[in-house]
C-alpha cells in the first residue's frame, strides 16, 4: 500500500509539475487569470453594487448561486452529523453530586430517578472541580466574541469577513462556552430544536431572498429587483441584499458548527463533552 | 406486385399475446381456459387464411410499426414464404392445443395455465418471425421465442429439466447473441439496411472471406435450426411435455431457425452472391454432414422421443440443403419440406405422446406388439414415418423428389448419394418400430394373451389422425403451397 | 421571463429545508413536501425539455449577470434529457421509498428525506449548470449527501464503505478542482462556453491545457468508478439502505458520464480531444477492460446486490468506451446509454428493493421460488435483465446497437467484441438468478396446484407501480430509440 | 544561473503547492490511521487552495478592497485601475472550497467516531482483521 | 521584495505538514495541523487573500482543530503510524 501510494503520488506530482511549465509566472499581472475576468470585476463592481469589498461582492452577488449551494453544503454537514451520530438512548450509568455534602453518586440502575435541582447536580464522568478562572474569563470573553462576530457579518461589505466567518466565530464562541462550562450548560441555552431550526432558516433566508427577487420580476437572486421593497437608498439595494444573504449564511453556519461539535464530542448523546 | 397496407399481420401476432391475461385470470376454470385457447387459435388461423388469397394473387401485405433506424424498422411483410410458414404453424397450433388438453389432463400435469400461456406466447412469436420484414424484426421474434420456450422446457421443475433448460438457453441465446447479433450489426454497418430483398442487400461490398465468415455466423448462429455442432439442445429439450416437443421442437421453434437461415440466405445475401462465392456448396456440405451424422445417431437411440429429435435434426438440414442448392428446383423442394416434414414429424410426436399417456412406455424396446393394442396410433405412426422418409403416398415424397432431382439437375451426384443414403437410414430407424409394433411379441406378455385394443383418449387420437391424413392429403394437393413458394422466392 | 430552469433546481432545494422544518411540526409532513418538491421539479424539467426542443438552447442568468461574469444555467438537448431523467427517477423512487424508508431508518426518516432532496438538487444542478466551478460545488453536494446516506445502511460495514468513498471521492473532486484551476489560469474564465472560445486560441500543445484535461477527466472517472478506480463503488452501493441505493445506483454514475461528455464536447471540444491528443485508443482499451472486468467480477458474486453493483461497473465501460470511439455513432450510443442504463439500473434496483422488502436478504440462496411468490416484481426484473443483456425491443439492445456500429466504424473490433462478450456474461448471470427463482422450493411441490396458486407475498403497490412505469419506459425508450437519437442527441452533437 | 533563479522565483509557489499536495495525497493513500488520513485530506485540499490563491496574486497590486473616498458614492469619485487590485475571483472560489472541505471534514469525523464505536479501533489493518473474522 | 518571507513561511508550512502526519500522538497531530493551517493563512494574507486567510484562520486553525480534538477525545489518542 505504501509503495503504491508513493508511485501514485509521484505520478500525480510529475503530471502537475509538467503542467506548471506552461503556466504564466507567479504574480504575473499580464496572465490571463488576472486580466480576462478580474479586470471586469474590479472595474465594474463598485458602480454596479456599491460594495468596496470585491470578494464579498463577487461571492454574494455575481456568484451568489455558488454561495447558496455552499451554505447548503454546510447545512448538509450538520444534518449528516445529526443523522450519523445522534443517539437518543440515555446512558445507563449517570453521575450526580449531592450539593450540600459534595458526595458523588454513581447511579448504574436506569430505574433510579434523580431530578437534578438545588439538591443534586448532574456530573460528567470525567468531572473535575470547575476552574473559576476559566469560567470567569470565558464569561467575560464570550459576549465580546459574539459582538465581534456580528461585526464581521455586518461589516463584510467593507472589510474582510462576511457571513461565513462571522458565523464560524459566533459558533466557536458557543463551543467555547461548552468547553469552559460543560455541554449541558450549552444545551440548556441553545436546544437542539433551536439549532436545527436556525440551520434550516438560515439557508431559507438566502433562498427566500432569491425567490423574492424572482417574484419581483427579476432573475433568481437579482437583488436589484428588491428596490421597491426598501424605501430608503435604492442605490445600495444590492449591498443590502448581500447583507441579507450574509446574515442568512451566518445563522446557518453558526448553528451547524455547534451541531457538529456537540454531536462529535458527545457521540450524539448531548450529555457530556470535553 | 403492389403491396397492401393492412393490420392483419399485427393482429395475427397480437391475438395470442392478448389472450394470455385472460388465460391467467381463468386459471381456476380449465374448460373456460381451453375455450379461450381455441378461440385465439381459430381467430389467428382465420386471419392468416384470409390473407392467403391476396398473397396468391401476387401481392404483398406490409405494415411498419416503428422506425428504429433507417433501414431497420420493426415492420411486417407477408410474402409467400412467410405465408406458408404461418399457415403451417397456425393450423398445427389448433390441433396441438386439442392434443395438449388430452395430454396434460391425462397426466394431471401441474402449472397448466403457465403452460398454455407461454405456449400462446411462443406461437405468437413464431407467427411474428414468419411475417417479419427485416432482420431486426426477425431477430426480435427469434429471441422472444427462445425466452417464451424456456418455461415450457423447464416445465417439470426437476433436476433433469433444469439441466436441459439450461443447455437449451445456453445454446440458443449464446449463439444468437454471440454470432447473429454481431453479424447482423456488421451487415447494417456495411449496407445501412436490413430489409429482405430477393436480390440481396450487398452490392459487391463483401469480399469472399468476409462473406464466408458472415454466412457461417448466420448458419451456426441460428442454432434453432440444429445445424451440428449446435444441435445438442434439441435432444435435451425433449424432457418437455410432448405437445411442446410436437409443436415447438418439430415445427415452430426449429422451423423458425431454418426459416431465418432461409431468409438470410435468400433475402440478405441473395442467390447471386452465394453462387458467385460458391458459398451454397459450403452450406450444402455442412448440411449433409449434419444429415448423415444425426441419422446415424438416431439409429442408436432407444428412447422414442430422442430418436425423433435426431431425425428432426437431419430433416431440418434437408431444408437448408435444398435452399443452399440455389437452383429453383432444389429451393422449392427444400422450402416445401418445411410443410411436409412438419405434418409428418408432428404426427410421429403425437403418436409417441399417445403411447406414453396410454401405456407409460418411452422406450422403443418396450413397444413390441403395442400396435395391436393401439392400431390407430401405429397406423398414423406408419404414415408419419413414410412422410419423413419421403415415400408416397405422403407429401414427404414430393419434397424429397424435388431435392433429388435438384441435385441431378445441378449434376452434383455426391449430394444425391447423401440424400438417398439418409433416406435409407430414415427407413432403417422408423420402419422397424412399426414392424415390431404390429408383429413383434412383447417380452413380458404371456404367449397367447388376448389382445385388447386400448387406445389413448380421443383428445390424443383425433389430432394424430388428422395430421396423418393431412400429410397424405398433401401428397395429392400440394399446388397451393408450391405457388406460395414460387411467389415468395420468385423462382 | 421563463424561470423554469431555476425552479427545476430550487424546488427540491427549498423543499429540503421546508421538510426539515416541517418535521418539527409533524414528522410525516416532510415526506409529502419532498414528494411535492420533486414532482414540481419534474414538471419544470419537462417544460424545459419542451422549450429546448422548440427553441433550442435555454439560458438562465443567475442574479441577472451576463456570463462569464455571472453564473448561467445553460440547457441544451443533452442536459434537458438528463434533467428529465433525474427528476423522474427521483420522484418515482420517492414514491417507492414511502414504505421502505420507515422500515430501514425508522426514527430518522424526515432527515433522510431532507438529505434525499439535497442529493437530487446536486444532481439536477450538476446537469443544469454552465459554469465549471459551480459544477464542482454541486458535485460536492451530491457526494456529501451520498456519503451520509450510504452510511445509514448496515451498521459498521456501511460506515467503512462510506469512509472509503469519502477518501476516494475527495481525491476525485479535488482533481477536478485542480483541473479547473489549470483551466482558469490559462483561460482566465470559468464559464464553459467562454472557456471553450478562449481555448480555441491556445495552442493545443500547451502542457497546462493537457494537464487540466487529464485532471478533470481523471476526477470524473474516479467519481464514476471507471474500472481501476471503481474500488469504492461495490461496497458503498451494496451496504447503502435500499431506499438510497435505488436512486444513487442509476443516477450518480450516469450524471458523471454526462459531465465527462460535457467536458469533452462543450469545453475542450472533440477536435482537441481526438485530433490533438492521442489518448482515444488507450481509453477505449480502458473501457474494454472495465467491461470485461465488471462482467467477470459480477460472475463471482453470490449476492444479487453485489452482482448488480458490478454490472454498474461494467456498464460504465460501455459509456466511456463509446464516448471515446471518436465518431458520432459511438458518442450517440454512449449518450443514449446514459438514458437507457439509468432506466435499466433503476428497474433492477426497484425490483431488488421489493425483494429486500419481502425477503430481507438477497443472497442467491434465499431467492428460491420468487417467480411464484412475487410474479410482478420478477416480471420487472426479467424485463430489466433482458435489457441489460440486450434483447430487443428493450432499450438496452439499441444503445448496444449504436455502440457496436460505432465500434465497427472506428475499427475498434475489440470494443465490439467486449460488448458482445459482456452481454453473454450478463445472460449467464441473470439466467443463473432466474433459474434459482424459477425452481427452488417449488421443485418439490409437483402436485396439482396451479401456477400462481402458490403463496403470493408481493411487495406493496406503492413499490410495484414505479416498477411497472419504469418497465414500460424501458420498452418505450427502446421502441423510440431512433426518435430520441434524431431529435435530442444528434442535434446536440452537431 | 540568474535565469534559473528567475525561474525559481517565478514558479516556486506552484512547486511548493505541488509538494504539499503530494504530502497530503500520500497521507490519504498510505497512512494506516483514519484520523491521519483525514488530516492528509485537509492538507491536500489546503494545498489546492494555495494554488488558487497563487493564481490570484498579482505583483504590485493590493487587497481586493477598493480604497479611497470613492467608496460609497459610485462612479464620480475617480476611476479604478484594475492593475491596482488583486484578482478577487480565486479568493471567492476558495472561500467556497474551504467551506466544502470543512463540511467534508466534519462528516468524515462523525463517521470515524461511529466506526470507532463499532470496532474500537481506527487502524485500517486492525479494521480489516475485524471485518474478516466476522 | 516579497518572496523571501513567502519562501520561509512555505518551508515552515511543509515542515508542519510532514510533522502532522508523522507524529504518533493524534492530539499532537491536531495541534500541528492547527499550526499548519495558521501558517497557511499567514501565507495567504501575505499574498493579499485576506478573506481566505480570515476564513482559514477561523475554520482551519479554529473550528476544525476543535473538531479534531473532540474526535480524538471520543476515539483513541495513540496510533501506530
Amino acid at each position: 500500500m505504501k509503495f503504491l501510494g508513493f508511485v501514485i503520488v509521484c505520478l500525480t506530482g510529475g503530471l502537475l509539475l509538467y503542467g506548471t511549465l506552461d503556466l504564466p509566472d507567479w504574480g504575473d499581472p499580464a496572465s490571463p487569470a488576472s486580466t480576462h475576468l478580474s479586470d471586469d470585476y474590479i472595474e465594474h463592481i463598485l458602480e454596479e453594487t456599491r460594495v468596496p469589498n470585491l470578494v464579498t461582492a463577487v461571492l454574494a452577488d455575481y456568484r451568489g448561486y455558488d454561495t447558496m449551494f455552499e451554505t447548503a453544503v454546510v447545512f448538509c454537514a450538520g444534518l449528516a452529523c445529526f443523522l450519523l451520530l445522534r443517539d437518543f438512548r440515555p446512558k445507563k450509568d449517570r453521575y450526580f453530586r449531592h450539593i450540600p455534602t459534595g458526595v458523588m453518586l454513581h447511579v448504574k440502575n436506569p430505574e433510579v430517578r434523580i431530578i437534578p435541582g438545588n439538591e443534586f447536580e448532574h456530573m460528567d464522568r470525567e468531572w473535575v472541580p470547575s476552574d473559576r478562572i476559566i469560567k470567569t474569563v470565558c464569561r467575560i470573553l464570550i459576549p465580546f466574541i459574539q459582538i465581534y462576530a456580528l461585526y464581521v457579518v455586518a461589516h463584510g461589505d467593507f472589510s474582510p469577513g462576511g457571513g461565513f466567518q462571522g458565523g464560524v466565530i459566533f459558533g466557536s464562541s458557543l463551543i467555547l462556552m461548552a468547553i469552559s462550562y460543560n455541554l449541558k450548560t450549552l444545551m440548556k441555552r441553545v436546544t437542539e430544536k433551536f439549532l436545527s431550526i436556525f440551520a434550516a432558516t438560515g439557508v431559507l433566508i438566502y433562498v427566500g431572498l432569491g425567490v423574492l427577487a424572482m417574484i419581483m420580476g427579476g432573475r433568481f437572486l437579482d437583488y436589484g429587483m428588491l428596490a421597491p421593497l426598501v424605501p430608503w437608498d435604492p442605490g445600495h439595494i444590492r449591498a443590502l441584499g448581500m447583507l441579507g444573504v450574509e446574515i442568512g449564511v451566518g445563522i446557518a453556519v453558526m448553528a451547524v458548527m455547534v451541531i457538529i461539535y456537540v454531536n462529535i464530542v458527545s457521540e450524539g448523546r448531548h450529555d457530556e463533552g470535553l | 406486385m403492389e403491396s397492401i397496407i393492412s393490420y392483419k399481420p399485427l393482429l395475427a401476432v397480437l391475438i395470442p399475446v392478448l389472450v394470455i391475461p385472460v388465460l391467467m385470470s381463468s386459471a381456476r376454470r380449465p374448460n373456460v381456459r381451453e375455450a379461450w385457447v381455441f378461440a385465439a387459435g381459430f381467430i389467428m388461423f382465420a386471419l392468416v387464411v384470409s390473407m392467403t388469397p391476396v398473397i396468391l394473387a401476387g401481392h404483398r401485405i406490409e405494415l411498419t410499426l416503428f422506425r428504429l433506424m433507417p433501414g431497420a424498422d420493426i415492420a411486417f411483410r407477408v410474402d409467400g414464404l412467410g405465408m406458408l410458414f404461418a399457415l403451417v404453424a397456425s393450423s398445427l397450433y389448433i390441433v396441438t392445443s386439442l392434443y395438449s388438453i388430452g395430454y396434460m389432463r391425462g397426466l394431471k400435469e401441474h402449472g397448466q395455465t403457465r403452460f398454455v400461456s407461454f405456449f400462446a406466447l411462443a406461437i405468437a412469436s413464431t407467427i411474428g418471425a414468419a411475417f417479419s420484414a427485416n432482420l431486426v424484426t426477425l431477430y426480435l421474434f427469434y429471441e422472444m421465442l427462445s425466452l417464451a420456450t424456456y418455461p415450457l422446457v423447464a416445465h417439470h421443475e426437476d433436476a433433469t429439466s433444469r439441466i436441459s433448460a439450461r443447455r437449451y438457453l445456453t445454446f440458443i441465446l449464446g449463439t444468437s447473441i454471440g454470432l447473429v447479433l454481431p453479424a447482423m450489426i456488421y451487415c447494417y454497418h456495411v449496407t445501412g439496411t436490413l430489409e429482405f430483398s430477393t436480390s440481396g442487400i450487398f452490392a459487391g461490398q463483401l469480399s469472399k472471406p468476409g462473406a464466408t465468415v458472415l454466412v457461417l455466423m448466420f448458419v451456426f448462429g441460428f442454432a434453432k435450426a440444429g445445424v451440428m455442432p449446435f444441435h445438442s439442445w434439441l435432444p435435451a429439450a425433449m424432457v418437455a411435455p410432448t405437445p411442446v416437443s410436437a409443436l415447438l421442437h418439430a415445427v415452430a421453434v426449429v422451423k423458425v431457425g431454418v426459416f431465418s437461415i432461409v431468409r438470410v440466405l435468400t433475402g440478405i445475401f441473395g442467390v447471386d452472391l452465394l453462387g458467385a462465392f460458391h458459398l451454397g456448396t459450403l452450406v450444402m456440405v455442412i448440411a449433409s454432414i449434419t444429415i448423415l451424422v444425426s441419422s446415424c445417431i438416431a439409429l442408436s437411440q432407444d428412447e422414442l422421443k430422442r430418436r425423433l429429435a435426431f431425425s428432426t435434426i437431419s430433416q431440418l438440414s434437408y431444408i437448408i440443403f435444398g435452399v443452399a442448392m440455389l437452383s429453383s428446383m432444389g429451393q422449392l423442394g427444400g422450402v416445401i419440406h418445411i410443410l411436409m416434414h412438419a405434418f409428418g414429424k408432428i404426427t410421429l410426436f403425437f403418436c409417441a405422446g399417445a403411447i406414453f399417456v396410454a401405456t407409460g412406455k418411452k422406450y422403443i424396446s418396450q413397444m413390441k406388439g403395442l400396435g395391436r393394442q393401439m392400431p390407430v396410433t401405429f397406423a398414423a405412426f406408419f404414415i408419419g414415418s413414410l412422410g419423413v422418409i419421403g415415400l408416397p403416398p405422403t407429401g414427404g415424397f414430393y419434397s424429397k423428389w424435388h431435392l433429388i432431382s435438384g441435385t441431378l439437375e445441378a449434376g452434383q451426384t455426391v449430394f444425391m448419394v447423401v440424400l438417398l443414403l439418409s433416406s435409407f437410414l430414415n427407413a432403417c430407424y422408423f420402419l422397424p418400430i412399426v414392424f415390431q409394433g404390429f408383429f413383434g411379441k412383447p417380452d413380458d406378455a404371456p404367449v397367447n394373451a388376448p389382445v385388447t385394443v386400448r387406445e389413448a383418449n380421443l383428445c390424443l387420437v383425433v389430432p394424430l389422425a388428422i395430421t396423418a391424413l393431412a400429410s397424405m392429403a398433401l401428397f395429392f394437393f400440394p399446388q397451393m403451397f408450391v405457388d406460395l413458394i414460387v411467389l415468395g422466392l420468385n423462382l | 421571463m421563463n424561470h423554469m430552469p431555476a425552479i427545476l433546481v430550487l424546488a427540491p432545494l427549498s423543499g429540503a429545508f421546508f421538510s426539515g422544518l416541517a418535521a418539527w411540526i409533524k414528522p410525516w409532513l416532510s415526506f409529502y413536501i419532498a414528494l411535492a418538491a420533486t414532482c414540481l421539479s419534474g414538471v419544470a424539467a419537462i417544460c424545459v425539455l419542451g422549450d429546448v426542443m422548440a427553441a433550442g438552447t435555454v439560458q438562465y442568468r443567475m442574479a441577472g449577470w451576463a456570463p462569464p461574469m455571472g453564473i448561467e444555467l445553460r440547457i441544451d438537448p443533452l442536459n434537458a434529457m438528463v434533467l428529465v431523467l433525474i427528476s423522474a427517477i427521483a420522484f418515482l423512487n420517492l414514491v417507492a421509498s414511502a414504505r421502505s424508508v420507515d422500515r430501514e431508518i425508522p426514527d430518522r426518516a424526515p432527515s433522510f428525506y431532507v438529505m434525499y432532496q439535497l442529493f437530487v438538487v446536486g444532481l439536477l444542478g450538476v446537469s443544469a449548470t454552465g459554469d465549471l466551478f459551480n459544477l464542482y460545488v454541486l458535485i460536492e453536494i451530491t457526494s456529501l449527501t451520498s456519503y451520509t446516506m450510504i452510511a445509514l445502511g448496515e451498521e459498521g460495514r456501511s460506515h467503512l464503505a462510506a469512509l472509503n468513498y469519502i477518501f476516494i471521492g475527495v481525491i476525485g473532486a479535488s482533481f477536478y478542482l485542480l483541473g479547473v484551476g489549470y483551466l482558469y489560469i490559462t483561460t482566465g474564465s470559468l464559464n464553459m462556453q467562454d472557456v471553450a472560445v478562449i481555448l480555441q486560441q491556445i495552442p493545443g500543445s500547451s502542457s497546462a491545457v493537457l494537464t487540466a484535461f487529464v485532471l478533470c477527466i481523471l476526477g470524473v472517472w474516479i467519481k464514476m468508478a471507471l474500472f481501476p478506480l471503481h474500488v469504492w463503488l461495490p461496497n458503498a452501493y451494496a451496504f447503502a439502505p435500499v431506499g438510497f441505493a435505488r436512486v444513487v445506483a442509476p443516477l450518480m454514475t450516469k450524471v458523471m458520464v454526462y459531465v465527462m461528455v460535457r467536458l469533452m464536447v462543450t469545453v475542450f471540444g472533440l477536435e482537441y480531444v481526438f485530433n490533438t491528443l492521442h489518448l482515444a485508443d488507450i481509453v477505449v482499451w480502458l473501457g474494454v477492460i472495465a467491461i470485461l472486468a465488471g462482467a467477470f467480477m459480477a460472475l463471482f458474486q453470490t449476492d444479487l446486490r453485489k452482482m448488480l453493483t458490478y454490472i454498474i461497473v461494467c456498464e460504465i465501460g460501455y459509456m466511456v468506451g463509446g464516448a471515446w470511439l471518436g465518431n458520432t455513432l459511438g458518442m450517440a450510443g454512449a449518450i443514449l446509454h446514459i438514458l437507457n442504463d439509468a432506466l435499466m439500473t433503476f428497474a433492477l434496483f426497484l425490483a431488488l428493493g421489493n425483494i429486500v422488502y419481502v425477503r430481507k436478504q438477497v443472497a442467491f440462496s434465499n431467492l428460491q421460488g420468487l417467480f411464484a411468490a412475487m410474479p410482478w416484481t420478477m416480471a420487472g426484473l426479467v424485463l430489466a435483465a433482458l435489457s441489460i443483456i440486450g434483447v430487443p425491443p428493450t432499450c438496452g439492445f439499441f444503445s448496444k446497437w449504436y455502440l457496436v456500429l460505432g465500434a465497427f466504424e472506428a475499427g475498434a473490433y475489440h470494443f465490439a467484441a467486449a460488448l458482445i462478450i459482456s452481454s453473454l456474461v450478463c445472460a449467464v448471470l441473470f439466467f443463473k438468478v432466474f433459474e434459482i427463482c424459477f425452481f427452488g422450493p417449488m421443485a418439490t411441490s409437483h402436485g396439482h396446484h396451479d401456477h400462481g396458486g402458490g403463496v403470493m407475498t408481493e411487495a406493496p403497490v406503492s413499490m410495484l407501480v414505479p416498477l411497472g412505469l419504469v418497465s414500460t419506459a424501458i420498452v418505450a425508450a427502446g421502441v423510440y430509440a431512433g426518435t430520441i437519437v434524431n431529435t435530442l442527441i444528434l442535434p446536440f452533437l452537431q | 544561473m540568474t535565469e534559473l533563479l528567475a525561474l525559481i522565483v517565478a514558479k516556486y509557489n506552484f512547486w511548493l503547492y505541488i509538494i504539499l499536495m503530494m504530502i497530503g495525497l500520500y497521507a490519504m493513500i498510505a497512512k494506516n490511521n483514519l484520523m491521519k488520513k483525514l488530516v492528509g485530506m485537509n492538507i491536500f485540499q489546503t494545498a489546492i487552495i494555495l494554488f488558487y490563491v497563487s493564481i490570484g496574486y498579482k505583483h504590485g497590486a493590493t487587497l481586493p478592497i477598493i480604497q479611497g473616498d470613492h467608496g460609497g458614492h459610485g462612479t464620480h469619485g475617480g476611476v479604478i485601475h484594475a492593475a491596482e487590485y488583486i484578482n478577487p475571483l480565486p479568493h471567492v472560489l476558495m472561500l467556497t472550497a474551504i467551506v466544502v472541505s470543512v463540511a467534508t471534514f466534519g462528516v468524515a469525523m462523525a463517521l470515524c467516531v461511529r466506526v470507532y464505536r463499532r470496532y474500537q479501533t481506527l487502524e485500517e489493518d486492525e479494521l480489516r482483521i475485524r471485518l474478516s473474522e466476522k | 521584495m516579497l518572496w523571501p518571507i513567502d519562501l520561509i513561511v512555505l518551508t515552515f508550512v511543509i515542515f508542519c505538514a510532514v510533522a502532522a502526519i508523522t507524529v504518533k500522538d493524534l492530539l499532537g497531530t491536531a495541534i500541528l495541523f492547527s499550526a499548519y493551517s495558521f501558517l497557511m493563512c499567514l501565507l495567504w494574507a501575505v499574498m493579499g487573500a485576506v478573506d481566505v486567510a480570515f476564513t482559514e484562520a477561523s475554520v482551519g486553525a479554529g473550528v476544525s482543530t476543535v473538531f479534531l480534538v473532540a474526535a480524538v477525545f471520543r476515539t483513541s489518542r495513540r496510533t501506530k503510524d
